[in-house]
């Protein structure tokens, strides 16, 4: 493998990661505050794509690549925000629907409402839009980059990673700074203690939601926007390997997921390049097992001390 | 409104019906208490004679034949036997099991190899039950042994990436598997009297799957009220206690895994026997979350409950949302009428909605049923508070 | 100490427990006397529980380690890196001279057995791991892997024990709970359940006779089939000593068992107490807060103060000790 | 609230009459033709049209004394086609007494669960769809064959896959006169299959394969896999799959990677319709990706008369003609011939069928079976896209083993 080739798929390797990450960030979040699986986060992440296509090629009329350099930021801007706003709502409307009524019953209820939501999303835009792949627009131009030595790096490579670290960085200051990050913290170490402090659990819980989902939204803007195209099945297998990805850095933990995103970005691409793209979900798969065998907790997770 | 719908599931504690049968299901009780693995043979005895026969009656006889229900419930034994299966690893051990279908696959390939023009072999089909149940059991023992020390988040976790890792190598070891085109014209079983078992006819299918079924219902019974068993619920209930007690917990919860996964095995070799063509797709995660949800729904540690769980999902998954249609249009409803829209029910096509209808019948149930059709008595009293609690001893008394 | 009248059951030597920065319990030797009840005492936040934790096998000790009945005892990985490592090598080795046999072109029946040989032993050692045989183990113990013991490796050694906050089996019945303490005494395997053999049907007719036993034993009448989240709050810590005892301890660990109980309770408890010492003939470690209980049944007493032992000895040589009136009274006291 | 027990016995009632009014019997006798098909969920774009092309074909064709309907079952479980289901499908279908023959099933994975059903009963069975090899050939299919090895139960108006392949490997080496392919296949029983057939036959001719990927639906990031195989420098590429399992996003990627000057190839699993119909591998692989693409079919393009029968399946369902409609219609059309010549009794259809001397006249010209059930016109139809119309072009069409 020569150098030039290496380098594309380092960038590869970032951007396919770069998506996984945001979608773990949803994943990990609401595991930690309410340790719950949630199995319809992928396809909030679906529909959230599902939406970004319906905002720019059905209402804005776009088909491909805007050249103008305002007008693009400005549909974009759009289009993130009304996803991520769209989403989140979604998000809020499950958790309260599905999932709230259920807080103190075993952990397996919510788990099966989260497989049944994730039907029920599936049905509906397969309803609405059909059980097909749809083309999405591209509005950067992906053939547009630039060269570093002998690998072409395309612009849209950049704004995906730089729109997944900033929401990466964005949401670990609020988490760290605010009064909502602090409730959302308080919450997820010890609920009860959190309400006696006067932590409104359930705006803690929604808005732990709302943000989850609106990463989800902000990923699927992305997976219009970098792959082209769209399709009622790709919440389940984006969501679970993003899943494995929040386990893998240590789950509850948001660093931890964003690392977990690129790891599995990496492993998957460089086992496209060694050859073993038809393996590559066990390889996957394998090195999760591997790294909780010797690392129970995670990359990065912190090891629960056990109360006597 | 909560009673209301227990009423109309008709089996609340409140409900007249109940109180109306309570001599009879006294006795049961008692009779059953005393004698259990008679009572769950007797049991799974009238159960097998009678569905043949329900299903005569509107308004099931309104969606199919008689024989195309029996072929059905012939399958649906399948998904009966690996909802017991995992319900031991999640109902009884508490330990969630995200990829259980991978057992089922490695059964399937198992009878695949000892019986398959693909293999060049011929075992005879009783056996290979056995082998069948003993590589997943040991595949499940391979998995266990490193990755049961997890708490249970990871353990979930590490059990569905084994389960996407299963179908994979099956997928890809082409030499061995025949890769995506998966293995076909699997021997069917046979017996001295009846000879060798026929597509179209599933009545030996059924018997067979039914005695299965009754078999490992016994012994999962017995199973769950020795030794190990109460481990499994001690182990469940407080782990840190039950090792704190001398119960290995590792151990004890490696058993759980690998009597959970001879059971899928077994359901796998049964599987394989009567589809005759096995390949990787038919085992994916969709499999797994299909049978953990009929374990939940059906009432995760009561082992009736489970197994009744199991073929009411498998029945609507596959009987009455693909006759909907059909069913539907037999009902001639008038259209109705919403003013802006009009909507005739006869000309809808509920096949495309299949997927809705299943996700609204998964949270609606557990919404408003979350411990299950058929809950344990103990898992109830875990779920309700005190007042339940007491009422669920008090049922414990009087059984 | 050496001049210990009787031999001691449980000895620590220099046992020390950190969790990160705390040092919890801090270079403490300590015996308990065979036949004796002793007891822990302390101000809150001494490291008692802490100290019962690591004996009950739930803590590796950072450094130190226990004697129970004069041997040493020895089950928790230490490198538990090391452990998986020892499962790969001969799989690993074994699969490389299938390889190497390959290469130098011996017959596909050589490189055909040492491949099976290698899955063989594969996964023979993982059964092994997780069955852990004492062999096993004390192979292990050789090679520097483990350290302690796991909680059930002390129950199979001989100590019994109860939890400050019950941790009772809520959802099981009382004799079920007493069941699971019997755990390490039943001989039966899953076979044997399965097939209703008549050494299964025997042994569990005795167990659940044995199991009435011992409830009345601790003085629990007609409550064999309550679930025990349902008891009195009193019943269930009797429950919980049935429990232990049922697992045939020679030391029985107990954790505050007369906390928040009345005077009237405390002292049936103190009865118990002293006939499971003359009747069992069990050796008793507890800790304690009512100094009533510990003055009047305790053979020795034994006082840790911010994980350190400052006293020991008869319960009225501790009592006159200035340093315990000290940890106990703060500094001014004197 | 209380529970309303009248409601339901007032639907039992309902369902009770409805049952026992729909078994009246005067005129016509009531045969039916079986349809097993993948209906639901993700499939529906796969049965569907095939399904209307059944409908179309009994709607237009009357046989005199008889009327014929459909029975129709779908193989989806969850939304994916299901072997278990299928087979259970085919004995439903072989218990309705009515039922004298059945079209279907559309996937290979399907057809092996159901052949050794309908063979033990002896239900004649029409595949439009399905072109696996050894569904026909080869010990594999004796294997499905068990109960009567000697009495086939299963044709297919389809060429198979050896066929395909060869022809679309033709394209690459001898059309096109590139040397060295890369090749993708979606890891389907079909998509690998075909890539397989193509490999070696390519390889046979002389050229080179220099790099082979699998990646299945749930992959949707195909850039790892075009960079290290551009790194290769393959002249052409060749996809085995279908649309909805990456086909059109593969080549999108393809250009978005530089990548989209190579020729691309592909077999009928491509075949959906033009640019402009959504959710078309030529739709999705988007305006340039279009220009070099070749794909080829199994069957006859040119059917004797294409325009009448598209012009009667857009009346009918308002809609452009499936890939596999014109093949469903020949199946109904081989059935309702049968069914005038012998009437609805199953062992003579299925006789009078797979009888290697008939000649069937059908949508697709007169065809006959041989003595696997293969269908004698092992025809391709090869195609290149046109961007003037921004469709398909038909190129031509021949049996690649005599071309």
């Amino acid at each position: 493998m020569d150098v030039g080739t290496l380098t594309q798929q380092l960038v590869n390797a970032l951007t396919l990661g770069a998506i996984y990450a945001l979608i773990a960030l949803g994943y990990t979040m609401v595991y930690g505050i309410i340790e719950l699986i949630n199995f319809a986060h992928g396809d909030v992440f679906m529909v959230g794509s599902f939406v970004s296509l319906w905002l720019l090629a059905d209402f804005f009329g776009l088909r491909g690549p805007i050249n103008n350099p305002a007008e693009l930021v400005g549909v974009l801007v759009v289009a993130f925000v009304f996803s991520m706003v769209v989403m989140g709502l979604v998000g809020v409307v499950i958790e309260r629907f599905a999932y709230r009524p259920l807080r103190n019953a075993p952990r397996l209820a919510p788990l099966i409402t989260a497989i049944g939501v994730s039907f029920i999303l599936q049905n509906i835009i397969q309803i609405w839009r059909g059980p097909a792949q749809l083309n999405s627009p591209q509005l950067i131009n992906v053939q547009a980059g630039f060269r570093v030595g002998s690998a072409e790096v395309h612009w849209i490579s950049v704004f995906v990673i730089a729109i997944a670290v900033g929401l990466i960085i964005g949401l670990h200051l609020f988490i760290s700074r605010t009064r909502m990050g602090r409730a959302m913290r308080s919450t997820a170490l010890d609920r009860e203690a959190a309400q006696l402090m006067g932590v409104d659990i359930n705006t803690t819980i929604a808005v732990t939601f709302f943000i989850g989902s609106a990463l989800a939204g902000a990923a699927g803007v992305v997976q219009g926007l970098y792959y082209g195209y769209t399709f009622f099945t790709i919440g389940f297998q984006g969501g679970l390997k993003a899943f494995t990805a929040a386990v893998l850095g240590g789950i509850g933990n948001t660093t931890g997921a964003a690392l977990g995103g690129f790891t599995i970005g990496f492993i998957e691409v460089f086992a496209s390049q060694a050859g073993y793209a038809n393996w590559s979900e066990a390889i996957v798969f394998s090195i999760l097992i591997l790294v909780l065998v010797f690392r129970p907790t995670g990359l990065l997770g912190q090891p629960t001390a056990e109360r006597g | 409104m909560r009673r209301l719908w227990r009423s109309v599931l008709f089996l609340g504690r409140d409900s007249r019906l109940r109180a109306w049968l309570k001599p009879w299901t006294d006795s049961l009780n008692t009779f059953s208490k005393g004698h259990q693995s008679l009572s769950v043979v007797l049991g799974m005895a009238v159960v097998t004679t009678v569905l043949p026969f329900i299903i005569l009656f509107p308004p099931f006889a309104g969606f199919a034949t008689q024989g195309d229900w029996v072929q059905g419930f012939a399958s649906a034994g399948i998904f009966v036997l690996l909802a017991l299966g995992l319900n031991v690893v999640v109902g009884l051990a508490g330990l969630l099991d995200l990829g259980y279908a991978a057992f089922f696959a490695i059964g399937a390939y198992s009878y695949a190899y000892g019986a398959s023009p693909f293999a060049g072999t011929h075992f005879p089909f009783w056996p290979l039950l056995l082998v069948g149940a003993m590589v997943a059991a040991l595949f499940g023992i391979l998995l266990g042994a490193p990755t049961l020390r997890l708490r249970g988040d990871y353990l979930a976790i590490v059990t569905l990436g084994f389960g996407e890792i299963v179908p994979v190598v099956f997928r890809n070891a082409d030499t061995y598997t025949n890769g995506t085109n998966g293995i076909s014209g699997m021997y069917r079983p046979a017996l001295p009297v009846t000879g060798t078992f026929l597509g179209l006819n599933p009545v030996p299918y059924y018997i067979t799957v039914a005695v299965l079924v009754a078999l490992a219902m016994v012994f999962l019974y017995r199973i769950q009220d020795s030794r190990l068993g109460r481990a499994w619920m001690a182990v469940r209930e407080d782990e840190l206690a039950a090792a704190s007690m001398g119960i290995n917990t590792v151990t004890t919860k490696l058993l759980a895994f690998a009597i959970g996964a001879s059971t899928a095995g077994l359901a796998g070799v049964f599987y394989a026997s009567k589809v005759t063509i096995i390949s990787p797709d038919s085992f994916g995660f969709t499999v797994s979350f299909t049978i953990l949800a009929m374990v939940v729904l059906g009432g995760m540690g009561n082992v009736w409950g489970v197994a009744a769980g199991a073929f009411v999902v498998y029945e609507i998954q596959s009987e009455l949302l693909k006759q909907m249609n059909g069913f539907v249009e037999h009902l001639n409803l008038p259209p109705i009428n919403l003013g802006v829209t009009t909507i005739d029910l006869a000309k809808v096509d509920f096949l495309q909605y299949q997927f809705l209808l299943y996700g609204l019948a998964l949270v609606g149930m557990m919404l408003l049923r979350p411990e299950g059709l058929f809950p344990n008595r103990r898992r109830r009293a875990e779920l309700h508070d005190v007042d339940d609690a007491e009422a669920a001893n008090q049922e414990l008394v009087e059984a | 100490m050496s001049d210990s009248p009787v031999t001691p059951v449980l000895r620590t030597v220099g046992l020390t427990k950190q969790f990160g920065g705390l040092i919890a319990v801090r270079d403490v030797d300590f015996e308990v006397p065979e036949g004796s009840i002793s007891s822990l005492i302390g101000p809150n936040g001494a490291g008692k529980t802490t100290l019962f934790n690591v004996i009950a096998g739930l803590f590796d000790p950072t450094s130190g380690y226990i004697e129970f009945m004069g041997r040493r005892v020895v089950a928790r990985p230490e490198r538990s890196w090391l452990e998986p490592v020892l499962w790969m090598t001969g799989p690993a080795v074994l699969g490389a001279s299938a390889y190497g046999a390959a290469v130098a072109g011996l017959s596909a029946l050589v490189v055909e057995f040492l491949l099976f040989a290698a899955l063989i032993v594969l996964i023979g050692v993982l059964i092994l791991a997780s069955v852990r045989p004492t062999w096993y183990v004390d192979g292990l113990v050789r090679l520097g892997v483990f350290k302690s013991a796991r909680p059930n490796d002390m129950v199979a050694a001989g100590i019994g024990r109860t939890f400050q906050n019950i941790r009772l089996f809520a959802n099981m019945t009382a004799t079920e709970n007493v069941l699971v303490g019997m755990h390490d005494q039943l001989r039966q395997n899953p076979l044997d359940a399965v097939l209703q053999t008549r050494r299964q049907k025997r042994e569990e007719s005795e167990a659940r006779r044995e199991a009435a036993r011992w409830l009345r034993y601790v003085s629990l009448r007609g409550h064999d089939d309550d679930l025990a989240r349902n008891l009195p709050y009193g019943d269930q810590r009797r429950l919980e000593i049935a429990r232990a005892l049922a697992s045939k301890p020679k030391l029985l660990l107990l954790d505050e068992p007369t906390a928040g109980m009345n005077p009237s309770e405390t002292e049936a408890m103190m009865q118990l107490f002293a006939r499971i010492k003359s009747e069992l003939g069990l050796t008793i470690l507890l800790i304690e807060h009512d100094m009533r209980v510990v003055m009047g049944i305790s053979d020795r007493v034994t006082v840790l103060d911010h994980g350190e032992k400052i006293a020991e000895g008869a319960p009225a040589e501790v009592r006159a000790d200035t340093r315990v009136i000290e940890a106990y009274l703060g500094k001014g006291a004197i | 609230m209380k529970p309303r027990p009248l409601a339901f016995v007032a639907v039992v009632a309902l369902v009770a009459s409805a049952c026992g009014s729909s078994s009246s019997t005067t005129g016509p006798q009531v045969v039916k033709i079986g349809v097993e098909l993948p209906l639901s969920g993700g499939e529906a774009p796969n049965g569907g049209p095939t399904l209307n092309g059944i409908q179309l074909a009994i709607n237009q064709i009357q046989v005199p004394g008889y009327t014929v309907q459909l029975n129709t079952q779908d193989d989806a479980v969850n939304g994916v086609n299901n072997p278990d289901q299928g087979a259970k499908n085919i004995g439903t279908l072989v218990s309705d007494s009515q039922v004298f023959a059945v079209v279907g099933p559309f996937n290979s994975a399907v057809a092996k669960a159901e052949i050794p059903v309908s063979n033990e009963a002896g239900l004649i069975q029409c595949s439009p769809a399905n072109t696996n090899s050894t569904l026909t050939l080869g010990d594999p299919a004796k294997a499905l064959r068990q109960a009567h090895p000697d009495q086939i139960a299963y044709v297919r108006v389809v060429a198979n896959d050896d066929f395909q392949g060869l022809a679309d490997a033709i394209i690459a080496y001898k059309d096109l006169g590139k040397k060295s392919m890369y090749i993708v296949d979606d890891q389907t029983t079909y998509g690998k299959y075909l890539a397989d057939v193509v490999q070696a036959q390519f390889t046979k001719m002389g050229g080179k394969v220099v790099k082979r990927d699998g990646a299945g639906a749930n992959v949707s990031d195909y850039t790892s896999l075009l960079t290290a195989a551009k790194a290769l420098s393959p002249d052409v590429v060749f996809y085995g799959g279908v649309t909805s399992t990456g086909g059109g996003v593969l080549r999108k990627q393809m250009v978005a990677n530089g990548m989209g000057d190579l020729p691309f190839v592909g077999g009928d699993g491509i075949s959906d319709g033009a640019a402009s119909v959504a959710s078309s591998f030529l739709n999705i692989a988007g305006d340039q990706g279009d220009l070099n693409t070749w794909m080829t079919t199994a069957g006859a393009h040119d059917i004797p008369d294409r325009a009448t029968l598209a012009a009667a399946y857009q009346a009918a369902f308002g809609k452009e003609l499936g890939a596999y409609s014109a093949a469903a219609y020949a199946c109904t059309q081989v059935y309702l011939e049968a069914l005038k010549a012998v009437g609805p009794d199953r062992a003579k259809v299925r006789a009078y069928v797979t009888d290697t001397t008939h000649t069937f006249n059908t949508v697709l010209g007169p065809i006959s079976f041989d003595a696997n059930g293969d269908i004698n016109q092992e025809i391709i139809s090869y195609f290149q896209f046109d961007p003037s119309t921004k469709d398909w072009k038909f190129v031509r069409q021949n049996d690649p083993t005599k071309a």
